[in-house]
């Protein structure tokens, strides 16, 4: 099985990175970008079947590591 | 001579190049702006200096290498023009394609500056002459993403080429074949994530570094 | 929370104060206040900005001296440093966010001293971190370690200012209350010192920086109240920091302060634009208008309460002459940074805000300083802890095996894998740092042939045992580092970790070790010129033990002059300056062979530091010695172990004294220092010592490949480096 | 509009902090994890209602910026 994660700041956390990232496209002329925001996504290979079982898991392995739930949200998708 | 060290937005060893220049060639470099959108005159000798130019947001060097002055750079390196890239120098350098491969994460993940062993692979280019009777440098290193990456083909070609110019005694980062430095194939574009700039001076970092900047400026 | 808030007495209460402050609010306002002003008087009456529970007894502190051009009271202290050249430097902590998110609270610690810096006119060419986490063993400790040391090297490496040195102890003491303080270091010129006065009225007020967002709102409150187990729900209030923006803050900044356009400045910092605007109003004597409206917004719909209280990082205030407008665009504007005209100087001697046409707020100045509570807690200053007597603790049965376990101790480990994700080196003026483990470390000045020297100290495990003491030796300690390297020592900060000031005892461990730190202020003539309180340092009524941890700056007036750790030969004599009597209660011996923590510390006596310093630096100045390092945390056996570590260069200890071996060796008698000399010094130095009332003995010799003490420990130093490199990344692995 | 890029290393370059998870959630004993790879996600917020318009643009912008193709990958997914 496959988890795929993403992760992405809390609506309202200062996103530095994402607002350097709009402001470099408008200078290279892309007009009509008005805003961007950068995440992550966690892809991971997983042993066994149970998909119900790997989304618990796979929860719990934000929980505890991969996500920063002070300022990061994620969100858990198991693909078989 | 003519030299000139570019500014980003938080480049942050722009002055230490400019220091390191004066003192090698014993005239202050012109210090250029990244929104200009050509060299001064006359320049013969451009440094990109370390930094973390964009905060290394989205990635080191990316946003830089888009700046109007890159693309500058870009065309006059075709003709010739002398160009050193020292840590973000050096990201800036592959981002904007002046040299080959790119620079990932350090394999450590963390930050790590701690003087470090190299060694010269390439002595004869232009960058190096002057170490002909040396073999082994120390610069120190400061960086998170100096693990040089190329593909199979591209390294079999820099490494055919001598375009490798030093290599880590002690890997810090992971970067493949131990690169530290390179150069593009007319040899006058280089890049490295040591910095030479760092170690002119024998009570910061050693002398190690002034043949390299005694290197380029002579060949010119 | 929108203007129609009611404001009950809960209200007033979740807002901190008092029914004695609401009351004194209601008298100076005539009226009920609104929200906002609820939250303006809130944020400004709180520990963190009024420094309640604290200030009448700083206020006993010795804070001026020749040398001082700016005390305490402004962002950071100023010194003189001849020449025209001025160092500007401050100590903040960091704490509660660093606990709850260990990178980005780090971070933002690293990016408000640094605006605290450069705000008066500096650039800050130094940045250092004195640390306190958990017990090493504990779950949460190496998260921890991970996310501060990452977020305090991300922060100052991406500015590009080296981070030089600190100190990192572990203690159970600290586990639900980790410490993280830093400081920062900055070079001005004695004529372009920049003040927050905000003189004059009709003066334009511009806002500079990043946009402000709902962050860290409270923040200010919650720095100021106590931990419990609910703390977790308070993470929404931590702040992201953004030190591409610093950087460019500081650039801006600094060219403008090239022109002569600014009246005043401010940075952003605790209770944001409240105290910012008011501190800038109260110091100038003139009242502030600010159209909200105006203030650069990252989120919509904020309200003005939101927008006073927010603590969003990277902000400035400023005071600008008029006619200068144009300029000050510009240049912000080069720098791609948010600028914005809010507001203007006033002759009301009021704070009024308007917000979509309405007045949201309209209060009197003077009040929010002037009547800030100003509290007398009671206090009881703790007695010391019994002397033990040297002769009544046990003898280790093996000292290869003690002196292993010290140097592989969290304490005196090697701190390697910590600075190493630090850049040292950026601005090339760094001569000594942490890689070399000396006492201080050395920033030359740039394009010129003098120094200044940084220290950060605490020996937390005194100042537990003995307030008093502990905070003399605290002081001695940074007074000592800048000794060993040559420096004269000129002025100090401090940032003062305690706990709850409502109880007695801490209050008083609080009062006994300000008492201890300015008398030793006053002895060396090293005022305190500026500094920061931390109370509150506890959970579930454990207080951490009690830190105050001072930051030391010296001079370091010719580089043909000074001295390191660094530059021991074979051949040389170790001679020890100061009186070893073997003193080991709440030593590190103690601690990590006995597993005992008890027992008075070392006494300071502060004519013998100074004799002893004084004659350091004259040595020093005569190029008498080859290297010297304090003798501290270990005393002298482990001061010899980092010299010879660093050397890379065997040490051969032979006993000088009746005490017993075990004391004279891990004894912590204070006011001593190692020096390595050569043969020919030998005489000469014992002869004039004994002249100036110091005393000075050999104690051993330098060379060959080993640690070893006459009867004691034989090690080879590869062996004893390898406990000492091993011990942080093994647990940080 | 919104543009959604995922960028994520090209097969075969090797992915450290991949490698970093993947490692630490087996020694949170998370054993059913076989590998883990980490990949980019940015968001951005585009004026104008074309979504073919869109995606031809952004595929310029990630060519010109977003991705470095040398190591890295993208997938363009436009969203009204
Ligand atoms: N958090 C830290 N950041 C940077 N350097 C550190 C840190 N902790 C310790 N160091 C460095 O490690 C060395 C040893 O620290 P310490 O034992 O506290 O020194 P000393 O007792 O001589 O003052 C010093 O050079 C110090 O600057
Ligand atoms: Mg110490």
């Amino acid at each position: 099985m496959k988890a795929i994660i993403h992760i992405g700041l809390k609506p309202g956390v200062l996103d530095p990175q994402g607002r350097a990232i709009s402001r470099s496209l408008n200078d290279l002329g892309f007009d009509e970008v008005v805003n961007a925001r950068q995440g992550k996504v966690i892809e991971i290979d997983i042993k066994g079947k149970d998909t119900e079982l790997a989304h618990k898991r796979v929860t719990n392995m934000c929980e505890k590591l991969l996500a920063n739930t002070v300022i990061e949200s994620y969100l858990v998708e198991i693909k078989k | 001579m003519r030299t000139a060290v570019i500014t980003f937005p938080a480049s942050n060893c722009d002055r230490d190049a400019a220091v390191a220049l004066r003192k090698v060639t014993g005239i202050k470099p012109v210090m250029v702006w990244h929104r200009d959108t050509e060299l001064p005159k006359d320049i013969e000798f451009v440094i990109i200096p370390g930094g973390f130019s964009y905060g290394d947001y989205l990635r080191c060097g990316a946003m830089a290498s888009r700046s109007p002055i890159v693309a500058d750079l870009v065309k006059k390196a075709k003709k010739g023009l002398a160009i050193a890239g020292f840590c973000n120098g050096f990201q800036v350098l592959t981002e904007a394609g002046l040299l080959p491969g790119a620079l990932m994460r350090n394999k450590g993940l963390k930050f790590v500056c701690r003087p470090e062993k190299l060694e010269i692979i390439n002595n004869t280019s232009r960058y190096t002459a002057k170490y002909n009777d040396q073999s082994e440098v120390v610069y120190p290193v400061a960086h998170h993403d100096g693990n040089y990456y190329a593909d199979k083909e591209t390294l079999n070609k820099i490494e055919g080429q001598g375009q490798v110019i030093f290599r880590y005694k002690d890997n810090p980062n992971g970067s493949v074949n131990d690169i530290a430095g390179i150069c593009n194939e007319g040899g006058n574009v280089f890049g490295m994530m040591p910095h030479p700039e760092r170690a002119i001076d024998p009570m910061h970092g050693g002398t190690d570094g002034i043949k390299l900047f005694k290197s380029i400026i002579e060949s010119i | 929370m929108s203007k129609k808030v009611k404001i009950t007495p809960e209200v007033v209460a979740e807002h901190g104060l008092s029914e004695e402050e609401y009351e004194v609010i209601q008298d100076r306002l005539g009226r009920e206040p609104n929200i906002n002003e609820l939250g303006i008087f809130s944020v400004m009456w709180s520990e963190h900005c009024s420094y309640k529970s604290s200030r009448r007894h700083l206020s006993k502190f010795l804070t001026k001296g020749d040398r001082v051009i700016q005390g305490p009271g402004e962002n950071a202290g100023v010194i003189d440093i001849d020449d025209g050249d001025a160092i500007i430097f401050k100590m903040e902590s960091h704490n509660h966010p660093s606990y709850i998110e260990p990178y980005q609270g780090a971070a933002t610690g690293v990016g408000g001293i640094m605006r605290d810096v450069f705000t008066m006119g500096a650039r800050p060419i130094a940045l250092m971190n004195a640390l306190r986490f958990g017990e090493h063993s504990h779950w949460k400790t190496k998260q921890l370690v991970n996310g501060v040391v990452a977020g305090i090297g991300g922060y100052g490496n991406c500015v590009g200012v080296p981070t030089v040195g600190g100190e990192t102890n572990f203690h159970k003491g600290y586990n639900g209350n980790i410490l993280v303080n830093a400081m920062c270091v900055g070079l001005a010129r004695t004529d372009k010192v920049f003040y927050s006065a905000a003189k004059g009225v009709g003066n334009p007020i511009f806002y500079v920086g990043s946009k402000t967002g709902r962050d860290g709102i409270h923040g200010a409150t919650m720095a100021s109240a106590e931990f419990d187990d609910n703390s977790e729900e308070k993470r929404p209030t931590v702040q992201v920091g953004d030190p591409f923006t610093e950087k460019l803050l500081i650039e801006a900044c600094l060219e403008l302060m090239e022109t002569d356009a600014i009246i005043a400045i401010q940075d952003m910092g605790a209770a944001g634009l409240t105290s910012s605007s008011i501190e800038m109003a109260d110091k100038g004597g003139v009242g502030v208008l600010i159209n909200l409206d105006d203030v650069p917004q990252r989120e919509e719909g904020m309200t003005p309460y939101e927008m006073m209280l927010s603590e969003s990082q990277e902000r400035m205030l400023m005071v600008i002459k008029p006619g200068k407008e144009k300029l000050a665009y510009e240049i912000f504007e080069k720098w791609e940074l948010d600028v914005a005209l809010i507001g203007k100087t006033t002759d009301t001697g009021r704070l009024v805000l308007k917000h979509k046409k309405k007045k949201v707020c309209d209060i009197p100045i003077a009040p929010l300083a002037d009547d800030a509570p100003n509290l007398n807690r009671p206090y009881k200053v703790p007695k010391p802890l019994p002397i033990i007597n040297s002769s009544d603790i046990h003898e280790t049965q093996d000292y290869n095996d003690a002196l292993l376990r010290i140097m592989g101790s969290p304490d005196i480990c090697s701190k390697r894998w910590i600075w190493e994700q630090y850049d040292r080196h950026v601005m090339t003026d760094t001569l000594d740092s942490s890689q070399s483990g000396g006492d201080a470390a050395i920033i030359r000045i740039h394009n010129k042939n003098k120094a200044v020297a940084i220290t950060t100290d605490c020996t937390p495990r005194y100042v537990q045992a003995d307030p008093y003491q502990g905070g003399k030796q605290c002081v001695a300690e940074t007074w000592r580092n800048l000794t060993c390297v040559g420096a004269d020592p000129i002025a100090i900060t401090d940032c003062l970790n305690f706990g709850n000031p409502e109880r007695e005892d801490i209050m008083g461990q609080f009062v006994g070790a300000i008492e201890g730190m300015n008398e030793a202020c006053r002895a060396f003539d090293y005022p305190v010129v500026s500094g920061n309180v931390s109370l509150y340092n506890e959970t579930n009524g454990v207080a951490i033990p009690p830190t105050p941890a001072v930051g030391g700056v010296g001079l370091i007036p010719d580089l043909e002059y000074f001295s390191s750790i660094s530059g021991a030969k074979e051949g040389d004599t170790l001679i020890m300056i100061g009186e070893t009597n073997g003193w080991l209660g709440s030593s590190i011996y103690l601690r990590e062979i006995l597993r005992r923590e008890e027992g008075a510390p070392p006494p300071v006596d502060l004519d013998v530091e100074k004799i002893n310093g004084d004659y350091i630096r004259k040595l020093i100045r005569n190029k008498r010695v080859n290297a010297v390092h304090d003798c501290s945390d270990g005393g002298m056996a482990i001061a010899a172990c980092e010299l010879a570590l660093t050397n890379n260069i065997g040490v051969h200890l032979q006993r000088s004294s009746g005490c017993p071996l075990h004391a004279w060796l891990f004894g912590e008698d204070q006011a001593r220092y190692l020096i390595s000399v050569e043969k020919n010094s030998v005489n000469p130095i014992l002869t004039t010592a004994e002249d100036r009332g110091v005393k000075a003995y050999i104690v051993g010799k330098v060379g060959g490949m080993n640690i070893k003490a006459e009867g004691a420990f034989d090690l080879p130093i590869s062996t004893v480096r390898e406990k000492h490199e091993n011990f942080l990344p093994e647990l940080m692995s």
